[in-house]
């Protein structure tokens, strides 16, 4: 009699564990992951509204070869270990691609559970280079460049456009910021055209960086290239200016960001920064921010329009796959043009985005304006 | 030289600002024996208000000297509150308790308060209000020390003598002195412990939000998780000079900032932290109550 | 002038006092005797405030005093010379005995009570300067009193001041509570285990044991009662 | 139920969090439009919130008072907590530990591969809260940079798995005793070292630990971590992600029997007395005869010895670390589950394991607020059951003269 019991118990529960998944889907189900909040919630929330914002169109447009487009937002506060737990969620969830995760490191993180799972999976913002380039990560696309690109992109302008001779490789110890540095540090070392008078950390969140700032002036460098984000910018550009130091600055993609003039004020001026290519040009572009602005009531943030572009890039892809599986997504989406916020995109063996490229922005008058 | 000169007018900036805050943990600490977590959050909460007040006061047109004024007396008087409510909630109750509970609790109150702000404002870095302009009379040593820093070090020597005259002389000093020393004692005298306790989570937090105020004008900005980092390193600093006394936490300050600017100068700022960390388990070891700190017996 | 009516005390779960009923009247000198643990510390610091009780009441000049902070108690004129004497060790002597002061702000009867209990302590005076806790253990017991002397008590709680001490200073000690008495009208409540000495110089003592009082008697009959002679007297 | 003068306490809370909460929550600037937002709503709000809060909690002194009053008269007996009554009584222990592992076993059958996920976390951070529980609830040794030793045994597996393809059950082993090493290391020059002295070098160790990992991309690999680790083999099959986690989850349910048989036995042995006794007084130790170095230096070791195993499932767990996993906040959070669970009780860190690791993980939903709602748990806890939710029997009677006369 007990024992019975226990087996009906246990069949009954088997059969809800392994029933769960299989629940045949009637919805086209797009995960985004990132961070939501905590610290680099500013990274992250952006990518959300963005899905929002393309759902709604998609869905409104009668859905994917009828199909109704399904969000299926996760935090993972961009920590690996908190991203593994988010990917498995999506995926017990039975997620069907997924446009994220924000942060390298998470992304690494959560990339073989989804490939696991046969989850193709499209970052606006994960721009470390072994992403596409280890071979890895089959399922994985971007809709940004690596960080090699940009940093070949900073160190042929400050070679070929500005003739420096002498410059400091100032990086903020981060996933991010160092990488970009150390490939800075290497295209100029190949270059043999300029040397490397310094090549430096500085910890995010110290009190003060007059320190690294005397170092650099001692290196004798024309000009600082930075790897980080825009606070850690923002304070070595003042405390530099401050010092009445006039070095030039050249900095990536983390400080091609308005908050980076708005906090760093009058010292912004003349910093070099390098972006995705200007597409403010492009109809679709300016839909998407006046979209942003009609629904939410702000500037869209972070990684907007590559986000946006992602999403697109994803259902655009299932659509033509008329499929989910990996495979087929995976085909569609390196064979077919899709019109989007950054341009019109498709994706490389690899997983990068073709079309996708940085170019060099400077501030001027409080604005970044594109150096042509 | 004129790099030694500037690197070590760097590290006192920064030793001060780190006295400033360890003087809130070493006077807590020596009242309660209680490593208060949230301290760094106070600091934080005290540039915040700060942040908030001056940039009010400066849309409506207010003439700088006023808004410093104002800014600063702001941020005093709501980090002391601060300091006062959170002793009275957190800390209070757990007085007789163990003391790892005191402790969790503290790092429970310092996610909270991070946490708070971060809602209460944005998680973003915002543009602090420069408060300190560049005096003309400056101007030849600006690439040397910058007129912020002056003005930091300056406070931060004021701050410094008023304390101690206030600790040395006053009613309240001795009373706080007794009170550090032997509470039950204290009690027997007459001195209201509990006022004695809140008094010193006040002068500690209006100290630490002096501090918050005048770090972020200097660097320019702020954001919800300041107080985290130059809390640890504060913390530091008032063990590195033994924690419970006062001029210690001040030698600690100035001791842990040269080393790091030193450090930083002349080896690599990437192990600034390993440095900074590695001269207190050598100081330790050497002198296990640290610089200034007395050897007493374990206190139970 | 002190009464205590039932007073349960509890150290967290522990049942420290367990229904405590005394009475000291204005002038006198009463002694509690009883042996480690038996709860005579616990209920000085009952009294003081500093381990509140739980039940009961204690009337201080008919005045409840039972839910009072300490330092109300001390104002009221209650000093209490705590067991292990709790010198501040990095004051100096001067400043201990300030801080015994601590309440009052006539500065010129300060003055005067100063010179007094240098007058009773002349070595204090000749270490003034000098840190707490660098002095003997019974220069400590002679601090601690001048202490609380110094707050101009009403009543005066004395905690095993003998503890530690040898045999010549303890005299010393027990005159001067004598003194304390005639001289200052102060009113004193001696715990002691030193049980011989205190009898001799109190008018009525209590017997403690497991924190509830079983003999009270007159210091002479206490000092005859065999079962106190055999317990307390080793005699 | 309350008096009149009660509500105007409570109304004076109310009005004092009003004040308090002025600058921050109710104004908003932008310094770059340069305008000014009132949110009075926020201050109506905390106002309200505040006042329900300080009435609440003075409903509950009331009934505490009551209560006590009538144990004081000896109307009331105590009830010994159900928790002591089934720890203290094996025939409960027994059956109740049973049916805990027998619903374990069960679990990712009953809920998804997510769920067993978590679990596998939260499992994870149990035998870290037991590990740290021998240094710091057994040995009394406060220690801050616990997760630098976690972080020795994911690198260690990591790195031998990048280099010279070592696979899991090698690495384990390995990781768990250069762990140990690392603890006999930091425990060295810390043997001198008293209470909060010792936790400021520990935090100080765990920081340095991670700094270099952070810094010396040669060894390291830096900021970008090390990725593609292997997942722990059964027996050379490769398993899928759903299996591979069930594997996992399986293995860590051994694994915390093993660590509670351990620590279990370590508690009642000749080396736990020891250092139980060393927490208590450590001067009347040496009188009697321990050894302290070595007392304190086993404790180090062994608590580090459980971290470095951890270290290694984590990074096969993840398949990917960084340096910026082993941050002091991790260590605070195992303190954390230590310190809530009930220090020195094996019981009480699972449950506060439990409680810390699935807590915000459950309240995802709250998304924002959830660390938030963190830090208020961990001090109303504290506050209302500062010994811990499952207070250790040995240790449940504090003597407050103690605290007093020299705290």
């Amino acid at each position: 009699m007990k024992k019975s019991v226990v087996k009906s118990i246990l069949a009954v529960a088997l059969g809800f564990g392994l029933a769960a998944p299989s629940l045949a889907a009637d919805t086209i189900k797009l995960g985004v992951a990132g961070a939501h909040s905590g610290d680099l919630a500013s990274y992250g929330l952006p990518s959300v509204n963005a899905a929002k914002l393309v759902v709604e169109q998609v869905n409104a447009n009668g859905g994917i070869d009828g199909k109704m487009v399904e969000l299926l937002v996760e935090d993972d506060v961009c920590k690996p270990e908190v991203a593994t737990n988010t990917a498995t969620k999506l995926v017990s969830d039975g997620v069907h691609v997924v446009l994220g995760h924000i942060c390298s490191g998470a992304t690494k993180a959560a990339l073989p559970i989804y490939n696991n799972a046969g989850v193709v999976v499209m970052s606006p913002s994960a721009t470390n280079p072994d992403l596409t380039q280890s071979g890895d990560y089959p399922n994985f696309y971007r809709t940004i460049a690596s960080d090699d690109a940009q940093a070949r992109t900073e160190v042929d302008f400050a070679l070929n456009v500005l003739g420096l001779k002498k410059i400091a490789v100032i990086h903020d110890k981060g996933d991010y910021g160092k990488g970009l540095a150390e490939f800075a540090k290497m295209f100029l070392d190949k270059s043999g055209k300029a040397e490397v008078t310094l090549f430096e950390g500085v910890t995010p969140g110290a009190v003060d960086y007059s320190a690294v700032v005397q170092k650099i002036k001692r290196s004798g460098a024309e000009a600082v290239i930075f790897g980080g984000y825009h606070p850690e910018a923002s304070k070595i550009i003042t405390q530099m200016r401050k010092k009445r130091m006039d070095t030039i600055f050249i900095s990536d993609d983390g400080v091609k960001d308005d908050t980076f003039i708005k906090v760093a004020g009058k010292y912004a001026e003349g910093v070099y920064a390098t972006g995705p290519k200007d597409t403010s040009s492009n109809p679709l572009s300016k839909k998407a921010v006046e979209d942003h602005k009609a629904k939410f009531g702000s500037d869209p943030g972070a990684f907007y329009e590559n986000a946006y572009a992602a999403a697109l890039a994803l259902l655009n892809a299932v659509d033509k796959a008329d499929s989910t599986d990996m495979e087929a997504v995976r085909n569609a989406l390196q064979n077919n043009d899709v019109d989007t916020p950054v341009g019109s995109i498709r994706f490389d063996q690899i997983g990068d985005a073709v079309g996708v490229g940085f170019a060099m922005y400077q501030v001027k008058d409080g604005q970044y304006v594109e150096v042509k | 030289m004129e790099y030694f000169t500037e690197l070590f007018f760097s590290g006192l900036t920064r030793g001060s600002i780190y006295a400033l805050i360890a003087l809130g943990y070493t006077m807590v600490y020596g009242i309660i024996g209680l490593i208060n977590f949230a301290h760094g959050e106070i600091y934080m909460i005290g540039a915040f208000t700060s942040f908030v007040v001056a940039t009010v006061l400066s849309i409506y047109g207010f003439p700088l000297l006023s808004i410093v004024l104002l800014a600063g007396l702001a941020a005093a008087v709501w980090s002391a509150s601060y300091g006062y409510t959170v002793e009275k909630i957190a800390y209070r109750p757990l007085r007789h308790a163990p003391r790892l509970s005191a402790l969790i609790s503290a790092i429970g109150m310092s996610i909270f308060l991070q946490n708070y702000v971060l809602l209460a404002q944005s998680s973003e870095f915002q543009p602090f209000p420069e408060l300190i302009p560049d005096f003309d009379f400056m101007e030849p040593f600006a690439h040397v020390v910058g007129s912020s820093d002056l003005v930091i070090l300056l406070t931060t020597a004021l701050v410094m003598v008023g304390l101690t005259m206030l600790i040395k002389f006053s009613r309240i000093g001795k009373a706080m002195r007794a009170t550090s020393q032997d509470r039950t004692m204290a009690m027997l005298v007459g001195i209201d412990v509990n006022k004695v306790i809140s008094v010193t989570f006040i002068i500690g937090s209006a100290l630490a939000a002096i501090g918050g105020m005048l770090i972020a004008s200097h660097i320019g900005q702020i954001n919800f998780f300041i107080g985290f980092i130059a809390g640890i390193k504060a913390f530091t600093a008032a063990v590195l000079g033994g924690i419970g006394s006062i001029p210690g936490a001040v030698l600690g300050g100035f001791v842990l900032g040269l080393t790091e600017s030193f450090a930083t100068g002349y080896v690599s700022s990437d192990y600034e932290d390993v440095f900074a960390f590695t001269l207190l388990v050598l100081i330790l070891i050497f002198k296990p109550a640290g610089l200034l700190g007395r050897e007493a017996a374990e206190k139970v | 002038m002190l009464e205590l009516q039932n007073v349960h005390t509890y150290y967290g779960n522990i049942h420290a006092l367990k229904g405590i009923s005394l009475e000291i009247k204005s002038g006198e000198i009463i002694t509690l005797i009883g042996a480690n643990g038996a709860g005579k510390s616990t209920t000085l610091m009952s009294i003081c405030g500093v381990v509140p009780p739980r039940s009961g009441e204690i009337l201080f000049r008919g005045e409840c005093i039972t839910q009072k902070s300490p330092d109300h108690i001390v104002a009221l004129g209650v000093c209490q010379v705590p067991e292990g004497r709790h010198i501040f060790p990095q004051l100096t002597v001067q400043e201990n005995l300030d801080m015994g002061a601590f309440l009052r702000t006539d500065k010129e009867e300060i003055k005067h009570d100063l010179e007094y209990v240098f007058s009773l302590f002349p070595i204090l005076a000749e270490r003034r300067a000098q840190a707490g806790g660098t002095l003997s253990g019974g220069e400590q017991q002679m601090l601690a009193m001048s202490r609380a002397l110094m707050a101009r008590p009403q009543l005066l709680l004395l905690d095993e001041p003998s503890m530690g001490l040898a045999p010549l200073i303890i005299r010393q000690i027990f005159e001067i509570i004598k003194k304390i008495n005639q001289e200052q009208d102060t009113t004193i409540f001696l715990v002691e285990q030193n049980a011989n000495q205190a009898l001799h110089i109190a008018d009525r003592g209590y017997v403690i044991e497991n924190g509830a009082i079983t003999i009270s008697d007159s210091a002479e009959n206490l000092l005859a009662n065999p079962d106190v002679q055999k317990a307390y007297l080793g005699i | 139920m309350l008096s009149i003068e009660q509500l105007k306490k409570s109304l004076f809370v109310s009005l004092w969090f009003a004040f308090l909460t002025f600058p921050l929550l109710v104004i908003k600037v932008d310094p770059i439009e340069r305008t000014v937002q009132w949110r009075w709503e926020n201050m109506a709000l905390v106002a309200a919130g505040s006042f329900l809060v300080s009435l609440l909690v003075r409903v509950f002194q009331v009934q505490q008072e009551r209560r006590r009053e009538r144990r004081a008269t000896g109307e009331f007996v105590d009830r010994v907590p159900i928790m002591q009554i089934i720890l203290s009584e094996p025939r409960y222990l027994y059956t109740l530990s049973g049916a805990v592992l027998l619903c374990s076993l069960v679990f990712p059958f009953l809920f998804s591969t997510y769920q067993t996920n978590i679990m596998i976390t939260a499992l994870m951070y149990v035998m870290l809260g037991l590990g740290l529980n021998i240094v710091v609830g057994l040995a009394g040794l406060l220690d801050l940079g616990y997760v630098a030793f976690y972080a020795v045994g994911a690198y260690s597996y990591a790195l031998l798995n990048y280099h010279f393809d070592v696979g899991f059950w090698m690495a384990l082993p390995i990781g768990a005793l250069l762990a140990a090493l690392f603890g006999v290391l930091l425990g060295f020059p810390v043997l001198r070292l008293r209470g909060d002295y010792l936790a400021i070098v520990t935090l100080g160790f765990g920081e340095i630990i991670r700094l270099i990992l952070e810094n010396w991309n040669e060894f390291s690999e830096g900021p970008s971590g090390i990725s593609n680790i292997s997942r722990p083999g059964f027996f050379g099959i490769e398993l899928s992600l759903e299996h591979a986690i069930l594997y996992l989850y399986y293995l860590m349910i051994a694994m915390v029997v093993f660590t509670i048989f351990v620590v279990n036995r370590l508690q009642d042995s000749r080396i736990g007395r020891a250092w139980v006794a060393l927490r208590e007084d450590e001067i009347a130790c040496q009188a009697m005869g321990i050894d302290k170095r070595k007392t304190k230096l086993t404790a180090f070791a062994l608590g580090a010895t459980w971290a470095g195993i951890v270290g290694v499932i984590f990074a096969a767990k993840t398949t990917f670390i960084n340096p910026a996993s082993f941050t002091f906040l991790e260590s605070a959070i195992i303190l954390c589950i230590v310190v809530l669970g009930g220090m020195g009780s094996i019981f009480g860190v699972i449950v506060g394991a439990l409680i810390l690791i699935l807590l915000p993980e459950y309240l995802r939903a709250l998304s924002d607020y959830r660390m938030l709602a963190f830090g208020a748990v961990l001090v109303t806890m504290m506050i209302f059951r500062p010994q811990g939710v499952v207070a250790n029997i040995r240790r449940s009677y504090q003597f407050k003269s103690k605290a007093e006369g020299e705290g």
